[in-house]
């Protein structure tokens, strides 16, 4: 009992430090098909008690249950076989640029590990011209938009396959055609302008949905209540994504207000929210499946808190040992999305552990072909090979002449 | 050919271009059933309906980033900063997001957006209604930054402004909204119907952007000025009978070299007047352009007239204000030289 | 992609190009040169070189007719008859002796030789696209010695009986009947050439005189000497097309009427324009000066590291002028301080008779200012002329009247292109009347009328 | 086979070095391309570094525990086909594609062209750095007439050819003109007459102590320049009655004598007992610069305003020579043909109003100088010669000093040699 009459102030620890034992009970969890499917034109107050709540399907033998997995419905195996690849791809080129990076040739990469469900999944449910807004870490979208790879290692290694031309930092790539918008370093800027987008979706008439993409971290910025504010207000077709991957670098989501689940937030605004467990592939694109059908026909935006765990570090120049257990990410209740997907195809008999050894070379093979390709067009090693003349270009549409003779000055 | 103040003159720009061209949409505090604090989307909402023209929560970080949003969708919006005191929560969606839309994508994204916002001194706003944050903006790279000092300007300038593919602050001397004001405050009001500048022609029409404007041929001196401070110089020149000749900026960024440079090669002085305060404000940054391309034609040190550097007082509005008298002393110093 | 990097590269081997490239390798530096056809440019291979060589064997013929009638000399000899076809086979083989001497002085000069055509990616980068494939070049320094071209008519393409002078050099016989359109010194070179072999020539000039760049004194024995030869002159007098038949040319001329001129062959030299298109000149917003590339007086352009010599920085456009800018600029890239500061450029018209101008004539004299006085001297009083049967023409002196300081020195007359070195290097070392009138002038040559014209201008002539 | 090096790459964004914690490999064993090698440690985190080619490891950059330099050699493998070693690969963070400076800057070997002359009067000659050149340097436009030898030779060596007097026809400078102005700092001076040699030194004194309060107690008094005006009357009649028979008796190509030509001879004198006078005050320096070289500025009206042509060198030049170039200054001012440099330089200067002088005045010091001499107009005035009034041809002077450098003392010293040695035109020819 702490001495009554007198504030102190608290700031909040994570469960387990290094050396202690990891634990994960403060995170409120439900078992596999214990939620509801609520109609998608749901009243937003009706979807508060999602908030303390986790949508699952598939339980703990790889099996799929409960009203999400009906409203879900039964998936073709292959699209599964697909999603899995896709994840599979996305785990490898992560490890392939990390690897890179301690040989030179790249300079910064953040890698997804653990969270690929979570986009693999959701890009399936997406339409053509419908837009991700991304960060650095939802590189799965583009892997499983079906993105020639070797132009997004032209960007990590500053040669001419790169798209940008060397002008963003990797791996902030763009991809309009891929519904992929261009990555902003800044932290949740894009949250509120692909609500912007959703907005001018549904002036202009059309039906095209936003998908807004955010970490647990960064959800404490303006820009995150900014774009919650508009969404409520004006109703557009967006579905805000709010990744709670436990860590935002070195700190735990009680540091960023996570000790209230974070799709509690949309209450305040009436705005509908659900929580979904993030490395259940099947929840995955049943939530995705029913919140942009919610969008898409009009009944709102919608805010959704897939629940993970970043099992990678930060970033290449991150060492998670530091401040967190060796063993948290091991630890992590709900698994590793690649091995449950697994599990349940092979539990409804439609892959084998032969099979994915087999798809695991394959797609290892694919990935260090297009590598080997990029790099014979030069890597950062070298200083990077991209134009010295992008500096000035497309600055403005049209060069004003106060660049045209800096560019003459300098001679490139 | 109609007679307009400043005010019915940005209306009738935005009127026009959302009549023309279904892609523009207006929104911003108080702009929509309202009309805006100072009138300038009066009736756009109820001519052109609900969704093209709303108002906005108070929250100048999400109307910026929404409106770039719409902009990469392929709308163009133009939307207000209720006063240029209030552009600062947006300016990281401005210099960080907008500023570099195209560059940082390679051209796959790009942004069409009008950012308007009532600037500048001479009402009595004190520090929060008087500002001139034309520089905050003339540093970054991807923008372009314009300020109109007439009704026939507005018009013309906000007209190409919407059409350009660039993003663009459109900086509107609030002093100048009603009528010319050249610092002689003790003066009556000459509203802009009474000025030849008043009159603005109906429908369609551009002033383009990146283009200086010789407003008064000289000899002896040029004055470089922008909004307000082009009727302050005016009237600078006609008190001390010094043949000055006054160039009205309009666009701070791009900036049109060639007119600057050709104005002070022939009259080898050169006298800055801007309302923002003087450290590195735009008059900077012209003294540095003209030192580089005429140091050799110069006669005399340029000088700079700029608000002083403190935040702008609220009673001592005319000791702080740039007026002509203080232009006119400016004048005769650099003529001495 | 094969990349590499230099620290010069020159693009085009002409006069310009190849001078400049081989000063740059004796200098040590890593060059490159991109040549898009044959080294040694438009000079060597279809400009000065092998015109020369035609308006030769042209003279040669026209004498041997001369001979072939009653003449002074006594001296007869049968009607000679001419197989243009080894005439030209005589040219090429000049053409490739000197051309392959060009390769082994860039050889020799450790110079590496790229046949290929070059554009800029940007100021460092250069895209060579070569038989083999594109190469990529990193120079530190790049000169841009692309030549020039002539000028087409839109309304009369070269082509079919149209041609340009390059085809003119290869025409393996002589057309019966040519008209020349452009009353320039290339039209006039090749036209009085054509006009001894044989063909029937016209010449078709739309200003009020040939040769406008020199004064009618100077042009009036050349014309004089193209009437004797048959050819017949129509100024004021504009090309308009082809006629419907294709078979002559419809010309308006000064009164507005119009004619059609029957013509086997038409040669349209209306002048030439640099050369600076298809290198990517205007993405990279380098200066332009009215088609031609703006240099400074070290041949820099807008952009830094990047140079520009010869016919594409426009006029004067002479071999001459590009060797030296060349020669200057491979200097400048290896770090001497050097400047453009020469006093003249000689200009030399091989009509005949030739006519040279160096620095400024009487007119342009007194237009920039100066009190002149000038000494005229004609060939009919030289005893070497007379001995050769070639009495016309004249050397004109100009200097400054206060104090005799020479400001330009003109002539025209048969073999007088000889005399215009000497006339540069007066100019050049600040000659007073007095310095040529000083030296002894052997005799009997040509050359003694120099001597005579600077006695005339200093009121003592000898000889007349 | 090849060596190929793998360099410690920067794994740390920016960090300079990373400590060496654990080695994966030693000499002798096959590593493949990809295999880890090492592992090392930043402030941030522990790395561990994969091969980046398959080879035979024949070194390792350091021991455990040691720091690596980011780009340093971390190890050294024998590999199939050429390795890098050879090609003296650089470190991945050295080599950026930025293109080389251009060789700008001409050879150092070349001495500086000497500064134009700056706007300002003075010269913008540094403090001890030879002054512009004496010989009036021929009109701006004329491209000074030598050969291409000479004028390459000149350009190399830093000489502004327009500077050089050519002693060839024609005024074309020879070689030997020009070794004349390498080896003399400030170029012969070629109109002076044998014996009349022209000093080229300038002597520095720091104003500093005393002098130092002065000037800043003048200065706060007074805007720049504290003026101090000293009046005198001067008999002028024997230099006139002089004036007037060598005029007289001058030969034709002799110039025509004003008072001017004797009045500078005079200062010229004077100015060797008063050299303070003769000085340029660069106050925000705090230095001031006496110049043995007299460059006399004449303050002349013109149609277009005041101008004030320079006569170089005046303690060079006799009483004819002075006479000729005051008459070809004047021309060329009253034109508009004199040149910037011809307008510039002066070191003191005379103002006269001539007929128009006036009884006295106080004239405006020509900023940075320190002196100015005023001549008012000549008089026919009755003056007591000690018995009785005798009519005289008298001249009043006023003339400015800059207080902060000249003391009262030393204007009037002057001012009364001046008058000294216009009083008795023979000594201006006996001390010249």
């Amino acid at each position: 009992m702490t001495q009554p009459g007198r504030p102190r102030l608290r700031v909040p620890e994570p469960p387990a430090r290094p050396g202690q034992s990891p634990r994960f009970d403060h995170i409120p969890m439900s078992p596999a098909g214990a939620v509801g499917c609520p109609p998608i034109d749901v009243d937003p107050a009706d979807t508060k008690p999602f908030a303390y709540q986790l949508i699952r399907i598939l339980d703990d033998a790889g099996k799929a249950v409960g009203p999400w997995a009906d409203y879900l419905g039964n998936v073709d195996a292959d699209v599964l076989r697909r999603g899995l690849r896709d994840m599979m791809k996305t785990r490898f080129l992560d490890k392939r640029m990390l690897l890179a990076h301690r040989q030179g040739k790249t300079t910064n990469y953040a890698a997804s590990t653990g969270e690929e469900a979570i986009t693999c999944g959701f890009q399936r449910m997406l339409s053509p011209g419908d837009m991700n807004f991304p960060t650095y870490r939802q590189q799965g979208l583009l892997v499983a938009s079906g993105y020639p790879l070797e132009k997004f290692m032209g960007l990590q290694f500053g040669n001419d396959l790169d798209p940008v031309e060397g002008k963003n930092l990797p791996p902030m790539i763009s991809a309009r055609d891929y519904g992929y918008f261009t990555i902003s370093g800044n932290l949740a800027t894009q949250y509120v302008q692909s609500v912007g987008w959703a907005m001018a979706s549904a002036i202009s008439g059309d039906d095209k949905v936003a998908a807004g993409w955010i970490g647990d971290g960064a959800a404490a910025e303006g820009d995150f209540h900014s774009a919650l504010l508009y969404a409520s207000v004006y109703r557009p077709p967006a579905v805000l994504n709010l990744i709670n991957n436990q860590w935002a670098i070195s700190s735990f989501v009680g540091i960023a207000g996570g000790h209230v689940p974070l799709a509690c937030r949309a209450h305040g605004y009436g705005l509908a929210s659900i929580r979904v467990d993030g490395n259940d592939f099947l929840a995955v694109m049943a939530a995705a499946k029913w919140a942009i059908a919610r969008a898409r026909q009009g009944h709102g935006a919608i805010l959704i808190e897939w629940v993970t765990y970043r099992a990678a570090a930060h970033s290449t120049s991150d060492d998670p040992t530091v401040y967190r257990p060796k063993e948290e990410a091991a630890a992590w209740p709900l698994g590793d999305p690649i091995e449950r997907l697994k599990q349940h195809l092979v539990a409804i008999g439609e892959w084998s552990d032969e099979r994915h050894a087999q798809a695991q070379g394959e797609v290892e093979e694919e990935i260090l072909g297009l590598q080997k390709l990029a790099e014979s067009h030069g890597t950062m090693i070298g200083g990077g090979s991209a134009p010295l003349s992008a500096i000035f270009e497309k600055v403005y549409k049209d060069m004003p002449e106060h660049i045209r003779r800096q560019r003459q000055k300098a001679g490139i | 050919m109609a007679r307009m103040t400043m005010i019915e003159a940005i209306r009738d720009a935005m009127d026009v271009k959302m009549t023309q061209d279904k892609r523009v949409v207006v929104f911003g505090e108080d702009v929509g059933y309202f009309g805006g604090v100072f009138r300038c989307t009066q009736g756009l909402q109820a001519k052109h309906g609900k969704e093209r023209c709303f108002d906005a929560p108070i929250n100048e970080g999400g109307i910026v980033g929404a409106a770039i949003g719409m902009a990469t969708y392929g709308l163009r919006p133009c939307v207000e900063i209720q006063f240029a005191d209030y552009v600062f929560p947006a300016y990281d969606q401005i210099t960080q997001e907008a500023a570099r839309m195209r560059f940082r994508s390679n051209g796959d994204f790009t942004c069409p957006l009008v950012i308007r916002m009532p600037t500048g001194g001479g009402i009595f706003g004190g520090q929060c209604h008087s500002q001139s944050p034309e520089a905050c903006f003339t540093h970054v790279a991807g923008l372009k930054v314009v300020i109109p000092s007439n009704p026939y300007d507005a018009k013309g300038l906000l007209i190409s402004a919407i059409e350009d593919d660039d993003p663009v602050i459109f900086l509107e001397p609030k002093r100048l909204y009603n009528g010319p004001f050249d610092g002689h405050h003790e003066r009556k009001i000459v509203p802009w119907s009474q000025h030849e500048f008043g009159e603005v022609p109906e429908g369609h029409y551009n002033v383009p952007l990146g283009k200086a404007v010789v407003r008064r041929p000289g000899a002896d001196v040029t004055v470089l000025a922008y909004g307000t401070m082009v009727h302050v110089a005016l009237a600078a020149a006609q008190e001390t009978g010094i043949d000055a000749e006054v160039i009205d900026i309009r666009t701070l960024l791009p900036l049109d070299l060639e007119t600057i440079e050709a104005s002070v090669a022939k009259t080898g002085r050169c006298v800055i007047v801007h309302e923002a305060t003087q450290t590195s404000g735009f008059g900077a940054e012209l003294m540095a352009v003209v030192q580089e391309a005429c140091f050799y034609h110069l006669e005399a040190p340029m000088i700079r007239v700029a608000g002083y550097d403190a935040p702008y007082p609220y009673a001592q509005e005319w000791a702080y204000f740039p007026g002509p008298d203080r232009v006119g002393r400016a004048l005769r110093e650099v003529m001495e030289g | 992609m094969n990349q590499r990097s230099c620290k010069a590269l020159v693009i085009g081997a002409g006069p310009g190009g190849y001078v400049a490239a081989i000063r740059a390798g004796q200098l040590g530096l890593d060059t490159i040169v991109v040549e898009a056809e044959r080294p040694g440019g438009t000079c060597l291979n279809i400009g000065c070189i092998p015109s020369k060589a035609l308006i030769h064997a042209a003279e040669e013929f026209e004498s041997a007719k001369h001979r072939a009638e009653t003449n002074a000399l006594g001296i007869s000899a049968s009607a000679p008859t001419i197989d243009l076809a080894r005439t030209i086979a005589w040219k090429d083989g000049i053409v490739q002796r000197l051309t392959g001497g060009v390769s082994g002085l860039l050889r020799k000069a450790k110079v590496t030789t790229i046949h290929g055509t070059a554009k800029f990616r940007d100021g460092r980068t250069v895209e060579v696209t070569t038989a083999e494939g594109v190469e990529i070049i990193k120079p530190e320094h790049t000169i841009i010695a692309t030549g020039s071209a002539a000028v087409e008519l839109p309304f009369l393409p070269f082509g079919g009986k149209v041609m340009s002078s390059t085809e003119a050099l290869a025409l393996t016989e002589v057309p019966k009947s040519l008209v020349v359109v452009g009353g320039g010194y290339i039209g006039l070179e090749l036209g009085t050439a054509f006009a001894k072999f044989g063909a029937q020539v016209t010449i078709v000039e739309a200003a009020g005189k040939i040769l406008p760049q020199y004064d009618s004194e100077l042009t009036r024995p050349v014309a004089a000497r193209l009437a004797h030869l048959g050819v017949e002159v129509m100024t004021g007098t504009k090309a308009k097309g082809l006629s419907p038949d294709g078979a002559g040319l419809v010309v308006t001329q000064a009164d507005g009427t119009e004619l059609t001129l029957p013509a086997d062959k038409i040669l349209v030299t209306v002048g030439r324009r640099p050369r600076a298109d298809g290198l990517g000149l205007e993405a990279m917003g380098v200066t332009m000066e009215r088609g031609a590339i703006r240099i400074d007086e070290r041949c820099r352009t807008s952009m830094r590291g990047l140079y520009a010599i010869g016919d594409v920085t426009g006029e004067p456009m002479l071999a001459h002028r590009a060797m030296a800018q060349g020669e200057m600029v491979a200097d400048i890239i290896a770090g001497e301080n050097r400047v453009w500061d020469k006093i003249a450029i000689p200009a030399v018209c091989f009509t005949d008779p030739e006519i040279v101008s160096v620095g400024l004539s009487p007119d342009e004299a007194k237009a920039a200012g100066h009190d002149v006085v000038f000494g005229h001297f004609p060939f009919q009083a030289n005893g070497r002329a007379m001995s050769v049967e070639r009495e016309d023409g004249f050397v004109r002196i100009v200097a400054r009247k206060s104090d005799h300081l020479v400001l330009g020195v003109q002539a025209v007359g048969a073999g007088v292109s000889e005399l215009s070195s000497g006339f540069a290097l007066a100019l050049e070392m600040g000659a007073r009347l007095e310095d040529i009138a000083g030296t002894i002038h052997t005799h009997p040559t040509r050359g003694e009328v120099v001597q005579e014209a600077a006695l005339k201008a200093l009121g003592r002539a000898l000889h007349i | 086979m090849g060596e190929f090096r793998i360099r410690m790459p920067d794994v740390g964004e920016g960090i300079a070095e990373a400590e060496l914690v654990e080695w994966h490999v030693a000499p002798g064993d096959m590593v493949r391309e990809d295999q880890i090698i090492a592992a090392v440690m930043t402030d941030k985190a522990t790395v561990e570094i994969p091969s980046t080619r398959t080879g035979k490891v024949v070194a390792l950059g350091g021991e455990v525990g040691k720091a690596i330099a980011i780009g340093s050699e971390l190890i050294r493998l024998e590999v199939e086909g050429e390795g890098n070693i050879g090609a003296e690969e650089p470190p991945p963070a050295a080599r950026a594609e930025a293109p080389k400076p251009v060789p700008e800057a001409p050879k150092p070997a070349a001495a500086p062209a000497p500064a134009p002359v700056s706007h300002v009067a003075a010269p913008a000659a540094p403090a001890v750095a030879a002054i512009a050149s004496p010989i009036a340097p021929r009109a701006e436009g004329e491209k000074p007439i030598a050969s291409p030898a000479v004028r390459d030779r000149a350009r190399k060596a830093g000489i502004d050819l327009r500077r050089v007097a050519g002693s060839g026809p024609a005024g074309r400078i020879t070689h030997d003109d020009l070794d004349r102005a390498l080896s003399a700092p400030d170029g012969g001076v070629s109109s002076a007459r044998p014996g009349l040699r022209a000093a080229a030194t300038v002597k520095e004194i720091k104003v500093v102590g005393l002098r130092r309060k002065i000037a800043e107690k003048m200065a706060i008094s007074r805007s720049r320049i504290p003026h101090i005006t000293y009046m005198e009357e001067i008999d002028v009649t024997d230099v006139e009655r002089l004036r007037a028979k060598l005029n007289a008796g001058k030969r034709e190509d002799q110039p025509k004598l004003t008072f001017l030509p004797f009045l500078v001879r005079a200062m010229v004198i004077a100015i060797r007992d008063e050299p303070v006078v003769n000085a340029l005050y660069d106050d925000a320096a705090g230095v001031v610069r006496q110049y043995g070289g007299v460059h006399v500025g004449i303050a002349a009206q013109t149609p277009t305003g005041l101008v004030v042509p320079v006569v170089k060198h005046a303690e060079a030049r006799d009483l004819w020579g002075c006479a000729a170039e005051i008459n070809r200054l004047a021309a060329a001012a009253k034109s508009g043909a004199a040149t910037r440099e011809e307008l510039t330089g002066s070191t003191i200067t005379i103002t006269s109003l001539g007929p128009l002088g006036g009884l006295a005045h106080t004239p405006i010091i020509n900023h940075p100088e320190v002196a100015i001499f005023g001549v008012n107009k000549m008089q026919m005035r009755p003056m007591w010669d000690g018995e009785k009034f005798v009519p005289r041809m008298m001249m009043n002077t006023s003339s400015s000093f800059d207080h902060r450098i000249v003391d009262g003392w030393n204007a009037a010293t002057f001012v009364q040699r001046v008058k000294a040695l216009l009083e008795e035109p023979a000594m201006i020819f006996m001390e010249a």
